[in-house]
């Protein structure tokens, strides 16, 4: 275990996240038992006074749970200096066994507060307040995710050890057999692009002909294919190396932490396109928004992508 | 305008439980005068907030202007408040060391209207209360005449349709009260709906009051 | 949504209207936030020069240990490390420190064979005006700033008498000292020939103290650390990364120690103004409930709150990033300083280079801000959702 | 606005500048130059010891190289053990008793 100034800062906002979210949690289940729009009594005037609290506690939390995501890759890879053998956040990460779930842990966690929160502002628009309990009900839920991610973090760094060796980034990304994601190296590169741009092309008829359902698949493979093609194409053409394949290397300053605008707006645009979707179709809301939102920052991540390859091509005149 | 249905209002303590109002049913047209009396803890000063939707009935309805206040969420009742509601309070409950002009102005500022709009509608009503000349004065150096106007106009910049008294006249002398009135009267004429909760007897027979409405320990007598 | 500037303007009366508690609040949040900005600015600068210093190292140190203890390395064990493939050069080093009784301080005292034409250039470019050759022509040194202040202060003008292991005086003169640039390194450094420096710790001169290695190519440092271990099992091989990574350690450790105490202090802090806000006073409960008979919402209490809680935070994070990084760069930390310098009765000039990078900042404010809103949300919504029909009765 | 609120941009503008220009002033003349790098990368390959002389008295701290476990007492004639840097001061991690190290 190391205590660098990061790890503490992250601990403690841990642990303050923790505390909070407890609260929000009890006053959740409160909620989703006695909320009851049309009764009179005491106990729903003071139920419509803590639905406010919750509201006021995920937007806290949310807001400082996006900087400190990046935050953590930043200590990860901070922490890659101390580390035998990790070059970069990948490497720490994986230092331990549960370190990808931790990784998954914290972006899941993201797209549920952010879910939560668009299902919140809907819910406050309205006079009646309609979706309380289905809110609470989700963030009942969604607060084990929440509780799991930080008991995760901190065994996370307590488990660090500084003296053990581990792989980096050029082994855990690599066709080789024994690495983890390994499977992923048996499909053929021009495929999995081809189908990167497939899923892009049906998010853009699922946007013309207007259809959620469409749409919303079409982002969940565009999420996934995105993240595996960067893994075993785009990224190197970033690195201008054809055997380096790792999604975190992109946030080091020596990329110009390219990885920081790829990331953002591939989560951006796959957030609004499957939660913004999904929020509309419940509430019958502004589905056309959400999408053109979501296009917008998708579009965004294809052309940031295609420019590295294009531009590597006209100045090498090769393919990698 | 303003319905009361059967509203009972009790406050529950640990130790006991007070009915405040019980079955109160009131019907106010747009445009009347209504007197609220009766002797302080009557109950008066919760009806006036259950129309100002500051508070909530146990059980009944209250409906102003169409809308039921009782079961509108807490951002909606405070926007409506703001909309159609002025409130002049017993002892004016101005803040005292804001200026005239920031006091009248409080009740734009959720708005966030612009500048210019903000500026012309304080000066009309300070001009409508004869206050101008103060307006950068400080609140706690007023006199209780001036004090007294500063309330009305904050009451008055919002435009309201009704306009809520808490026993104004409690604190003032015989001439101030008489101002009061007439500026009330005004008001009436202008097409405002005005509800008075009272026990000064100066208000029981004027002539421009539609309803007197009495109660005594949360009921209504006449 | 536009920004509501009435609603900023009315917290900033709020914040006036309560004086003491504002001032309170504010003075302490910007000492907090100053003494922490403070120490990561020192140790970031510390760690930044020394990384600047280990890049130059050589790649290996070689220490010989007998039972446990660090033992003088002989000198034949140079050619059978040379010849290690791999090894670009050897250098076996004579170094130590004198203890100099009098001031009680020890100085560092490192010997060097300047004979080479090529040496000497890059030598003096480090010595402020002195001329290197007569280093070894008389019986010169070159010492650090510290060491010529403490020796001046001994009336040693000039020269400097040791006393060597044989308790005669072996009297040095002093030919020039290190530049400023390099103070941080060179402060308690005495650079001397190495035949002096025989002669003052009594060492026989077939031997050294430890034995540096250049690699000329970093990939093949495991195996050539491996053939080092095989060939001399006695010999401790300390490697360039080994030392970086002991000092990214420390400092982590050292800032980690002070963070540490510094939750602690802020969290009681935090607990205070918890309590102070959560204790509303009758003239404050009187004027939410206007506030809201008056039209507001409890979004707009909640929102004049954060902006409150915005201008006391965001007024103390500034306030205090331009006192610390006054505090350390202009005055040399004074008080904090000790935490990072130790008992050192040679005192080196604190004169850190100055150092920014973003994450700090990140991090300063990761640290600050989210504490304090977290500890005036719960309160403020307390504040907002106060009954309002109080006023009416 | 205001006159107060203009007082508070005005202190908000003030500061901001001031850290600005505080900022930029220890940027361009305290940063560590070329000049210096050079020097100290000199400095170090004549001398080989890379440690700051912030703490000068114990050799296991001006040269961590020099640092075993047991070399503690054998320092300075007067030393005792002092707190804050001898605590705060961890051993190098190659000195670690921890089992199945495995040397680079």
């Amino acid at each position: 275990m190391t205590l660098t100034p990061e790890i503490i800062a992250i601990l403690m906002l841990d642990g303050l996240f923790l505390f909070f979210s407890s609260i929000a949690f009890v006053l959740s289940l409160k909620l989703y038992w006695s909320w009851d729009s049309e009764a009179t009594t005491l106990l729903q005037y003071r139920l419509e006074k803590e639905s406010y609290l919750v509201g006021l506690i995920i937007k806290y939390i949310f807001m400082l749970k996006v900087p400190l995501f990046l935050f953590f890759i930043y200590t990860c890879d901070t922490l890659s200096g101390i580390i035998t053998g990790a070059m970069c956040a990948a490497g720490v990460v994986n230092s331990v066994d549960f370190g990808l779930f931790l990784l998954l842990f914290k972006l899941l966690n993201l797209y549920l507060f952010g879910f939560w929160l668009l299902l919140h502002v809907r819910d406050v628009e309205s006079e009646l307040q309609p979706y309380v309990r289905q809110k609470s009900l989700f963030f009942g839920i969604a607060f084990f995710f929440f509780v799991a991610e930080i008991v995760l973090e901190i065994l996370f760094f307590t488990s660090l050890n500084i003296s053990k060796i581990v792989s980096c980034c050029g082994t855990l990304f690599s066709a080789s057999t024994q690495s983890s994601l390994s499977f992923l190296f048996l499909m053929e590169n021009w495929m999995i692009v081809s189908l990167f741009y497939a899923s892009f092309i049906l998010m853009l008829v699922g946007f013309m002909v207007k259809n959620g359902a469409v749409y919303l698949f079409s982002n969940l493979l565009f999420l996934f294919f995105a993240i595996v093609s960067l893994i075993l194409f785009f990224s190197t053409y970033v690195y201008e190396l054809p055997t380096h394949h790792c999604p975190f290397c992109l946030l080091q300053s020596d990329y110009y932490g390219v990885g920081y605008f790829l990331y953002a707006a591939l989560f951006l645009g796959t957030f609004y396109g499957i939660c913004g979707v999904v929020i509309a179709t419940l509430t019958k809301g502004f589905i056309l928004r959400a999408m053109r939102f979501s296009l917008f920052f998708n579009s965004l991540y294809v052309v940031m992508v295609s420019a590295y390859v294009v531009v590597y091509f006209l100045k090498n005149g090769v393919w990698l | 305008m303003i319905v009361l249905k059967n509203v009972c209002k009790c406050y529950e303590t640990e130790a006991q439980r007070i009915d405040a109002l019980r079955d109160i049913s009131l019907h106010v047209k747009a445009g009347e005068c209504v007197i609220l009396k009766g002797a302080s803890g009557s109950g008066k000063s919760t009806i006036l907030s259950l129309i100002a939707g500051l508070s909530k009935p146990t059980t009944g309805d209250v409906v102003v202007d169409g809308k039921r206040i009782s079961k509108l969420m807490e951002p909606f009742s405070a926007h409506f408040r703001r909309e159609n509601i002025g409130v002049i309070f017993q002892r004016y409950h101005l803040i005292a060391t804001l200026s005239v002009r920031d006091n009248i102005a409080l009740p734009l500022i959720p708005e966030n209207l612009s500048a210019q709009v903000m500026e012309k509608r304080v000066e009309e009503v300070m001009e409508l209360c004869a206050i101008s000349h103060k307006s950068s004065a400080l609140c706690r150096h007023l006199s209780g005449g001036e004090q007294q106007r500063v309330a009305i106009a904050r009451a008055l910049v919002n435009e309201p349709k009704i306009i809520i008294a808490d026993e104004p006249t409690a604190n003032l002398d015989a001439v101030l009260s008489e101002q009061f009135i007439e500026t009330m009267y005004d008001l009436k004429k202008s097409g405002v709906t005005l509800l008075i909760a009272t026990h000064d007897s100066q208000f029981f027979n004027l002539l421009f009051v539609d309803q007197q409405i009495e109660l005594k320990n949360g009921v209504m007598l006449s | 949504m536009k920004f509501n500037l009435y609603l900023l303007e009315f917290a900033l009366f709020s914040l006036i209207r309560k004086g003491a508690k504002t001032l309170f609040v504010f003075l302490i949040l910007t000492f907090l936030i100053f003494l922490l900005a403070s120490v990561l600015f020192i140790s970031d600068a510390i760690k930044h020069e020394l990384n600047v210093s280990v890049a130059h190292l050589p790649e290996l140190t070689l220490q010989r240990l007998q039972a446990g203890k660090q033992v003088n390395v002989p000198l034949k064990r140079v050619e059978p490390l040379l010849e290690i493939e791999g090894v670009a050069s050897v250098i076996p080093r004579v170094w130590g420190y004198y203890y100099f009784k009098v001031a009680g301080v020890n100085f560092s005292v490192v010997g060097i064979d300047a004979f080479e034409q090529s040496y000497k250039e890059s030598l003096q470019k480090v010595v402020d005006a002195y001329d290197v050759k007569a280093l070894e022509k008389e019986s010169g040194m070159i010492v650090g700033a510290g060491v010529k202040k403490i020796l001046e202060e001994n009336y040693y003008q000039d020269f400097f008498n040791f006393v060597t292991a044989d308790g005669k005086w072996k009297r040095m003169h002093i030919m020039g000292s290190f530049n400023a640039d390099i103070s941080l390194q060179a402060n308690d450094m005495i650079l001397l020939p190495k035949k002096s420096a025989y002669e003052i710790f009594g060492m026989p001169e077939n031997e050294a103290t430890d034995v540096v290695v250049k690699v000329s190519n970093p990939e093949e440092i495991p195996t050539i650390v491996s053939k080092i271990n095989q060939l001399y099992p006695d010999m401790r091989v300390v490697t360039k990364e080994d030392i970086r990574v002991s000092y990214q350690n420390i400092f982590d450790y050292k800032s980690g120690f002070f963070l540490s105490l510094f939750v602690v202090s802020a969290f009681t802090f935090f607990m205070i103004i918890y309590d102070k806000l959560s204790g509303l006073s009758s003239e404050e409960k009187r004027e939410i409930g206007i506030l809201k008979a008056l039209g507001w919402s409890m979004d707009d209490i909640l929102k004049e709150r954060f902006y409150e809680s915005f201008i006391l935070c965001f007024g103390a994070f500034l306030l205090a990033l331009a006192l610390s990084m006054a505090y350390v760069f202009f005055w040399e930390a004074p008080l904090l300083r000790s935490l990072f310098v130790g008992y050192s009765t040679l005192k080196p000039s604190f004169e850190l280079p100055f150092y920014f990078n973003m994450p700090m900042i990140v991090l300063l404010f990761l640290l600050s801000v989210p504490v304090y809103i977290g500890s005036v949300m719960i309160p403020s919504w307390r504040a907002a959702m106060l009954d309002a029909d109080e006023v009416l009765r | 606005m205001a006159r107060s609120t203009f007082f508070l941009i005005g202190f908000f503008i003030c500061l901001s500048f001031f850290v600005v220009v505080e900022f930029w002033y220890l940027y361009s003349t305290r940063s560590m130059t070329q000049e210096a790098v050079n020097k100290k990368a000199l400095f170090i390959a004549h001398v080989g010891l890379p440690d700051l002389s912030l703490v000068g008295e114990t050799r296991y701290v001006r040269h961590r190289s020099l640092s075993d476990v047991f070399s503690i007492f054998g320092d300075s004639p007067e030393l005792l053990e002092y707190f804050p840097s001898t605590f705060v001061y961890h051993y190098a991690p190659y000195v670690s008793t921890s089992a199945g190290r495995v040397e680079p």
